[in-house]
């Protein structure tokens, strides 16, 4: 049973403040990530929660209990630390070893988790060297081992795998999500970039920008439904196309008129206010298709500017003519596309999202929309 | 007396800005015999390496200089005078060290050295430790600091003054203006002739140079406790450990090279350590050390044969410390 | 800015409560003589230091105004005074006219002294005595009493130091001599300890070794082949052998091989990425030098700086050796030195200028505390 | 400035000032090292500045605590100052024998015996082996100190109506009587930091020049005769009989090695008096309390011969200190020539503190009948002895000897002690 | 100009060889990219060209130059490292500048350049603060910066955006690119574990294992042909999909029988002498398709494991039931699958790989199975 409360948890650097008040409640078992930009506070935010920052002002409680004051050793927590962090003067091992030989552990134990993790991290030729012999990757895994050797109630992970490669990064989320599994009672805190981490791994994800909660919200919440521009162009990699729009009729659905004429009809209400308004329409390159195999009518046509080959998908980057980004568009591998060639793509319906002119996304008649 | 200033200006600017230019100047000139910038690429290369072998005498030149000048020149005229008589002028081969051997006060300062380089390197190192972490991070620790650093700013000359009303003993059942005896007073006890209880004095004498010593210690290894990377502290602190176990396990191995240094700086102070024995008590009551025989034999005895020869063995002892560090400096070639 | 290790309240008291035994224990002895210094020369002596700060009762003698002073009144012959200056703090509780019994009467009262002669001391230390017949001898009798003594403290001692003649003169001439000593061996050191950290060439660790070895040449050994040679040299060159540059050498000699052992551990521990991310900008090691290690070792600078100008400052010997002894070259620790009486036992001046020339060192510790700095190296790699 | 003005006051020999400035040593510079610091230094400029007005030469004097290490250094190193002033003829046989003196020459030590009172034996002090083993006289003996005086409270004797011993028995019975009074009689300190013990030296030496002859005494002091030799044992003996009795000392015993000589005399003005008597030189008024005034808060007396030992008459143990030229030079010599003029003398007497052997000068000059009185018991010695322990080599006189004394006082037997000092001295040969 | 040329690259720390004899041909003006698992060497050859480290052995050439004993300054290179390396007593600025200002640049060229690259590393803000002050993402931008404000005639980049979060990544990435596409003749060498950048910005990737080059070729290539099983697996994520199998009929097409008898025929020309020899047999998860909507036959059947939906694709794990890993697919995230249910899977003949015993990849017919 460890849930953690944040109420109003701000933090200064002298006159700086970083974090702007803090809300937030995460459940007791729970695995819950942290993203949003670089800078924004993720790590500070982190770091108050371990209790290796001050708080300047609110309120941390873990399991109920008011832990402002409370020393870190003392919250039951473990935590991988961004800059890893690693006690230069130890082996490997007695790295991984040394919370467990602070709680007296029994030597088999300590030897039988630290050499599990050792497998499940691929460290096991390292666990005699010291820090300094290893790579990056390397020197990554052993933070990480550090920290899912113990036995704590919440972990804390500060991007963790951002050093690792591909299939590596796959197998240690794959492990961490296991551990998760094994541990149901452990809450989980975790920082990432990576889109496919936060997606694959968290219950919920909380997004941050510069110092306050944009969003909290399940994977999917996050991606289908947006609550803000901020978070619709954040989520989902390459981010959201955003374009001007006016709303040509308000209600469910609303049509709304895109800068070179085409309409859109969005299963979204808006208020009869909004008729005529400015406001930002969004489309995901995923959800872009080539408009003659789709049923919609043609939304976006334009010159492909250039196209990036990914293997399995391509990006499209198309030039709608006017001053602008480019509108991506992520086709399968497939699609001939040339470069230059005038390329008309369409939406589905249920993939477009409106915000109006503060940034906020139009409550949508979520079940209609994935339904089309 | 302003003109007095100015000069003393003019003079310390000379002093120091030759040292300066020296430095500045001979990397220029280097630079500009083989010149690398501006140059064919080959030209440039070969010059760099002609650099690379040249640069670092530019740098240690100096240093070697006045360390043979002022260091190993007088290490050898030592060694040429352990071999002579007291005057220097005859040659007496090793006579001076077979005396040595055949001395009791010598063999005394040879077992009251070995106490002292037990006692009061471990003793001014873990003092100076636990003092650099304990004020480390507490509001006052400057203050603190600047208070057990006082000692050492003290010449050895007040030290001795300061440490004669510690020890001071008037007899029995007089007022005493000793604090340790006052305080033994204070307690019931029995007044102290403290500098003379047979070796038990060597103890009180270390205490001296403990006391001053410690911010010695304290002032290195604070710097030094300084560039510990705050992360790993913290990832201890996260692990469970206490206070003393991120002492011990965490901060005192990540310094261990300061500690090291200040261990084997305080190691051959120790050795050299006379100062407080002359004032104090000049090595009666068995309190002799090698040093302070060796000055006694140079300047009371005016035997700068034997004098020597004391100072030869001193420097030998510091052999084994030699060598241990040479096999840390080849190991530290290894890890970077 | 993380926390200390240990946060709780009890942890933060025990530490608090450590270290200010720590300082007390070291501050004790630096008391005594700071109060000491600010005793009479006398008292020094006579009592412990640490009574000097509460009123204390002392058994004295004094004498009393000899038989040329008397009057006679009403057909007895008087003699008056006072035991005590004027303006003096002291009281008298009681006296006595045998050293035996030094307290044998309170204050005021009439002491009988035989054949009518009496005697009466107030506590102020005025006296009247008084005698049926003509006093003799012209030294005066000498009574014993009792006084209690209020704290008192003088400045005196520190006039005598600080108003001695040349004194100011000698201070100018320590900073002459310890500034550049101080200054140039760090250069020095600096550059070696750099080049026998990150710089290959052959025989670095046998240097290295040398020079820790040279740590323990002792010092007195040294001077007699160093001063021939100046005077080898001066005699040579047709110039003084005594001399600033002179003395800044020999300083810098001396302190050389701790500056380099110390300097070069902390430079070797430096971050190699800082070195070849530097280097890869296009540094030479000059550049790199004077623009990575030496801002980045100010800690380690410091706390040489702080020890070398304590050396320097209180050296006398070097400076008795190598410098003239007049006033031109005089430094101060000698000319203070000069102020101790021939047998030296003059504590009340040892004591005084032990705590003037204890000044200067520590606000140069003070001001260098600062380079102490934290986490001087944080955020520059990741890793570790 | 001059502190006496020349010509006005009829107790110096002015006549030697206006005979001075006929030498011209206007372009000569005379350096000096002496060992008086503090307010001796001042005294001593006072009088060297006669020098420096009368001839014009330029002066340099300094001091230093270590001064006998920098003599050693500086001489050894070759760049001496051109006088140096010691109060060690250990040290000074030292140099001699290095051959960094400059002999004075057969006159002086002439002069020096015709002059000085027991002008014999201050030759002998100053003559010294050179390099190839000729002796010379090297050193000229310039300001004395008197050793053989015991200092006491002429009120505390009133008032407990003591007498002034005349002889060793005397003194003894008077010890024995302040004991029986419930006193201490004596204050020793042998405290003097690295010095510790040589109070102790005087002692003996003192005791020996009252218990044996004093050709016995030089033979002691060369180590002629072993030094635990009977004589000498027993003097050891007699003073460790005073110093290990608790009821003899002040603090007893124990207090005796830890007490600093400064300090020890002050226990006679105390209230009440911790001791009534005090073996010392006649330095020691300057560690009185302050304001003491001598003659009348305290006195001395000399150190009494034995009633049984008339053969040996009236032994004086002095000290003193000696000037030598470390560096030729007219200066130099005419420094020494100086220092044979009464005026020289003279100036120092008439400022205090300064004792001397010089027959001629004017016994009026003293500052003090106190010192006027030292200067009577120097010139009416019948036998003059230098500080045994500053002639003996340095190693013993300034080590094994002070070492000893500490022993002794310690309780171990006199005849151990005089042992281990031989066995010392065996060592340095 | 300014090509690389590594003959027989050797390094080792002590009796460990790190490098086994790398041999590479960089041309001046490529874009090359090192993968690899962490630890196999990639830092280790990156600093060797860089001079940081003193290669063993073997011969390194730089624009026709043996550089081997050419220090670091005169290579004509710039590094980002790994673990950035800032200068801690500079602020942000003076750390972007340092190199400049050795180079006595004049004043107003640097600030123009420090202010240019502070602008695309959206660092304006912070150019006056220490590193200290600075977030991990933060750090990496200036380490990034201080690299592309010089003019060398070689990059490289140790990992520089594995701090990033995914919008500044991908514009980092776009401005390195940029970057690339402005300097011609400037080569770059790229250390990442991001297959997306991989991708994307290499002319041609080197695949490194345990200090060794497995495969060196376009990223087409490398996604296309992987030259063995160790390629195979690591370009592309989730890894390919490998299966035992056994080769049932030699020649070209190739027949496999994988363990469930499923036979597979792929257009891969196979000696005769390979026939009934086993094999491995491989398909990327993204080849894979639900077998009815395909034209080929059911290759694999079997019970849906687990789902990870990551927004517009999902990845189903399925088991096939014999022991081994459970296959990978991904298929689009409309596709309605359930955990529990069978699924029947397929793939084109085109995308199918075969691997001999050794790992080796049979040689294809390329155009063959690029038109298929
Ligand atoms: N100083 C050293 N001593 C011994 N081995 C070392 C040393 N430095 C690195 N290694 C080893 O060399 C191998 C290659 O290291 P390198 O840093 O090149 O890996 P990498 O490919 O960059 O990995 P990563 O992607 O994790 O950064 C690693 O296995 C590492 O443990
Ligand atoms: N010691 C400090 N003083 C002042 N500002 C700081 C300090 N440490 C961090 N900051 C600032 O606080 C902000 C938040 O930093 P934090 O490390 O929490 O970011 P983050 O979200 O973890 O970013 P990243 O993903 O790049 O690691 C940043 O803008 C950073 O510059
Ligand atoms: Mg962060
Ligand atoms: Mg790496």
């Amino acid at each position: 049973m460890a849930d953690l409360i944040l109420s109003d948890i701000r933090k200064s650097y002298g006159s700086l403040e970083i974090l702007h008040g803090i809300d937030l409640d995460i459940k007791s078992g729970e695995f819950i990530v942290f993203v949003g930009p670089s800078g924004c506070g993720k790590s500070t935010l982190l770091r108050s929660i371990a209790g290796l920052e001050d708080i300047t002002s609110g309120e941390l409680r873990i399991a109920g209990e008011l832990v402002n004051d409370v020393p870190p050793s003392r919250r039951g927590i473990a935590m991988v630390f961004q800059s890893y962090a690693l006690y230069p003067h130890m082996t490997v091992y007695d790295n991984m070893a040394f919370g467990m030989r602070i709680a007296r552990e029994s030597k088999a134990e300590i030897d039988r988790r630290v050499r599990q993790a050792a497998e499940i991290l691929q460290l096991t030729d390292y666990l005699a060297r010291l820090p300094k012999a290893l790579s990056g990757g390397q020197r990554q895994r052993v933070a990480i081992g550090r920290a899912i050797v113990r036995n704590p109630k919440v972990f804390l992970f500060d991007e963790p795998l951002s050093n690792l490669d591909a299939a590596l990064r796959v197998a240690t989320r794959i492990e961490i999500a296991k551990l998760k599994e094994s541990m149901p009672d452990t809450t989980m805190v975790y920082v990432t970039h990576d889109q496919v981490e936060a997606m694959t791994l968290a219950d919920r994800i909380v997004v941050l920008k510069d110092g306050r909660v944009e969003q909290v919200g399940s994977p999917m919440e996050l991606y289908c439904h947006p609550g803000n521009l901020f978070v619709a162009r954040f989520i989902g990699s390459p981010a959201m196309n955003i374009l001007p729009a006016t709303i040509e009729r308000a209600g469910a659905p609303t049509a709304v008129r895109l800068t070179d004429g085409a309409v859109a009809h969005a299963p979204i209400e808006t208020p009869e206010s909004a008729a005529g308004t400015k406001v930002s329409f969004g489309v995901r390159p995923e959800d872009l298709g080539i408009a003659d195999e789709l049923d919609g009518g043609v939304l976006f046509e334009g010159k492909v500017d250039y196209i990036e080959q990914l293997g399995e998908v391509q990006l499209v980057y198309v030039d709608l003519g006017h001053a602008g980004e480019p509108l991506i568009a992520k086709l399968p591998g497939g699609v001939p596309v040339a470069r230059g060639a005038v390329i008309r793509l369409t939406a589905s319906p249920g993939n477009l999202h409106l915000f109006d002119g503060d940034g906020r996304a139009f409550a949508r008649n979520g079940a209609t929309a994935m339904a089309a | 007396m302003t003109a007095q200033i100015v000069s003393a200006i003019v003079t310390v600017l000379i002093g120091v800005g030759g040292c300066v230019v020296y430095f500045w100047g001979a990397n220029r000139l280097l630079d500009l015999v083989f010149p690398a910038r501006g140059v064919s690429g080959a030209t440039a290369i070969d010059n760099l390496r002609r650099q690379g072998y040249i640069r670092p005498w530019l740098f240690i030149g100096p240093a070697l200089i006045v360390l043979s000048v002022y260091l190993i020149y007088p290490v050898i005229a030592t060694f040429y005078y352990s071999f002579h008589d007291r005057g220097g002028q005859n040659f007496v081969g090793l006579s001076n060290y077979s005396w040595a051997l055949g001395d009791r006060e010598f063999r005394q300062a040879i077992f009251n050295n070995l106490l002292w380089l037990l006692v009061v390197p471990a003793a001014c190192t873990f003092l100076g430790l636990v003092i650099a972490v304990l004020t480390d991070r507490i509001w006052w620790g400057t203050l603190a600091r600047s208070l057990i650093f006082m000692p050492l700013a003290i010449s050895f000359v007040g030290a001795s003054v300061i440490w004669k009303f510690v020890y001071e003993y008037r007899g029995d059942g007089q007022t005493q203006i000793g604090i340790l005896n006052a305080l033994v007073q204070f307690f019931g006890g029995e007044p102290q002739v403290w500098v003379s209880t047979p070796f038990w004095n060597n103890f009180f004498l270390m205490v001296i140079l403990i006391w001053i010593q410690t911010g010695f210690a304290m002032v290195i290894l604070s710097s030094a406790l300084r560039g510990i990377p705050e992360e790993t502290i913290e990832a201890a602190t996260i692990d469970g450990a206490s206070p003393f176990q991120i002492f011990w396990k965490i901060m005192v191995p990540q310094i261990w090279g300061t500690i090291a240094v200040v261990w084997t700086t305080i190691t051959i102070l120790v050795l050299k350590v006379f100062d407080i024995i002359l004032t104090m008590t000049n090595g009666q009551w068995n309190t002799n050390t090698l040093a302070n025989l060796m000055f006694d034999w140079m300047f009371r005895g005016t035997d700068f044969g034997r004098g020597a020869t004391i100072a030869i063995v001193i420097m030998l002892a510091v052999v084994p410390i030699m060598v241990w560090n040479i096999r840390q400096a080849t190991r530290e070639d290894g890890g970077h | 800015m993380a926390r200390a290790p240990g946060k709780s309240f009890l942890g933060r008291f025990g530490v608090h409560l450590a270290v200010a035994a720590f300082v007390i224990l070291w501050t004790i002895p630096t008391l005594g003589i700071l109060v000491s210094s600010l005793r009479e020369k006398d008292q020094i002596v006579a009592s412990g230091w640490w009574t000097a700060l509460t009123t204390s009762t002392h058994m004295e003698a004094g004498r009393l105004a000899s038989g040329s002073d008397q009057v006679e009144k009403d057909g007895r012959f008087l003699i008056t005074g006072n035991l005590f200056g004027a303006g003096d703090g002291r009281k008298l509780t009681a006296f006595g006219i045998r050293a035996q019994a030094p307290a044998e009467f309170p204050a005021g009262t009439v002491a009988d002294l035989g054949k009518g002669t009496t005697l009466q001391v107030n506590d102020d230390g005025s006296y009247v005595m008084s005698s049926p017949v003509a006093f003799e001898g012209d030294r005066g009798r000498r009574v014993y009493y009792a006084a209690s003594i209020p704290p008192s403290f003088t400045a005196g001692n520190y006039k005598t130091v600080l108003f001695s003649e040349g004194i100011g003169r000698s201070f100018i001439n320590s900073l002459t001599v310890t500034i550049p000593a101080t200054v140039i061996p760090i250069l020095i050191a600096t550059f070696a300890a750099y080049a026998l950290a990150w710089m290959r060439f052959p025989g670095r660790a046998l240097l290295i070794a040398t020079i820790i070895g040279l740590l323990v040449v002792p010092l007195q050994m040294s001077l007699i082949p160093l001063l021939k040679m100046y005077n080898g040299v001066g005699a040579f060159f047709g110039v003084p052998a005594k001399t600033y540059l002179g003395i800044w050498l020999a300083h810098t000699g001396f302190g050389l091989p701790f500056a380099i052992y110390l300097l070069r551990s902390y430079i070797a521990g430096l971050p190699r990425e800082i070195m070849e991310s530097a280097r890869i900008d296009g540094a030479s090691d000059f550049e790199i030098f004077v623009k990575i290690v030496l801002p980045l070792s100010f800690p380690v600078l410091a706390s040489f700086a702080i020890f070398q100008f304590l050396w320097v400052w209180n050296d006398l010997l070097v400076a008795m050796v190598f410098l003239r002894t007049d006033a031109d070259q005089m430094v101060l620790t000698a000319r203070l030195n000069n102020l101790l009486g021939s047998r030296g036992g003059n504590w009340e001046i040892l004591t005084t200028s032990a705590f003037v020339t204890i000044l200067v060192p520590l606000a140069v510790f003070f001001s260098l505390q600062r380079y102490f700095v934290r986490g001087l190296l944080a955020g520059s790699v990741k890793g570790g | 400035e001059l502190k006496f003005k020349p010509g006005e006051d009829a107790r110096f020999h002015w006549q030697d000032f206006d005979d001075l400035q006929k030498v011209d040593l206007k372009d000569e510079t005379l350096t000096i090292f002496g060992p008086w610091r503090g307010e001796d230094e001042a005294l001593v400029r006072n009088v060297l500045e006669y020098f420096v007005q009368a001839t014009g030469v330029e002066l340099k004097y300094s001091s230093s605590e270590n001064y006998e290490q920098q003599i050693v250094i500086d001489t050894q190193a070759g760049s001496p100052p051109n006088i140096a002033i010691l109060p060690q003829p250990g040290l000074i046989q030292d140099l001699a024998s290095k051959g960094f003196l400059t002999p004075l020459g057969d006159e002086t030590a002439e002069w020096v015996k015709e002059n000085y009172g027991a002008g014999r034996s201050w030759v002998d002090l100053g003559t010294y082996k050179d390099k190839d083993g000729k002796p010379g006289f090297y050193a000229f003996p310039y300001k004395a100190d008197v050793k053989s005086l015991v200092w006491y409270s002429p009120d505390n004797f009133e008032e407990a109506g003591y007498e002034v011993p005349r002889t060793q028995e005397e003194l003894q019975a008077l010890s024995d009587k302040i004991v029986a009074d419930g006193g201490k009689p004596w204050c020793i300190g042998l405290g003097s930091g690295g010095a510790t013990g040589w109070p102790a030296t005087d002692w003996v030496e003192d005791i020996m020049l009252r218990t044996q002859p004093p050709e016995t005494y030089d033979k002691w002091v060369t180590n002629d005769i072993p030094f635990n030799d009977p004589a000498v044992v027993g003097a050891l003996d007699i003073f460790s009989k005073i110093a290990t009795d608790d009821k003899l000392v002040d603090g007893g015993a124990s207090a005796v090695a830890a007490t600093d000589f400064r300090d020890s005399p002050k226990g006679l003005f105390a209230v009440p008096p911790k001791c009534y008597l005090h073996h010392q030189a006649s330095f020691i008024p300057s560690f009185f309390p302050e304001g003491t005034k001598l003659g009348q808060d305290a006195d001395f007396f000399y150190f009494p011969p034995y009633a049984s030992k008339p053969e040996l008459g009236n032994p004086v143990l002095g000290a003193g200190t000696l000037a030598m030229i470390t560096k030729d030079s007219k200066a130099a010599r005419a420094f020494i020539d100086f220092l044979k003029m009464p005026l020289a003398h003279e100036l120092w007497m008439a400022q205090g503190s300064f004792v001397t052997p010089f027959k001629s000068v004017n016994q009026e000059a003293y500052a003090s009948d106190a010192l006027k009185k030292q200067g009577e018991i120097l010139a009416t010695a019948s036998t003059f002895r230098f500080d045994g322990s500053d002639l003996m080599p340095g190693k013993i006189g300034a080590g094994a000897f002070w070492t000893g004394m500490i022993d002794l006082v310690g309780g171990k037997p006199a005849g151990d002690v005089a042992a281990e000092i031989q066995k010392s001295w065996d060592a340095i040969k």
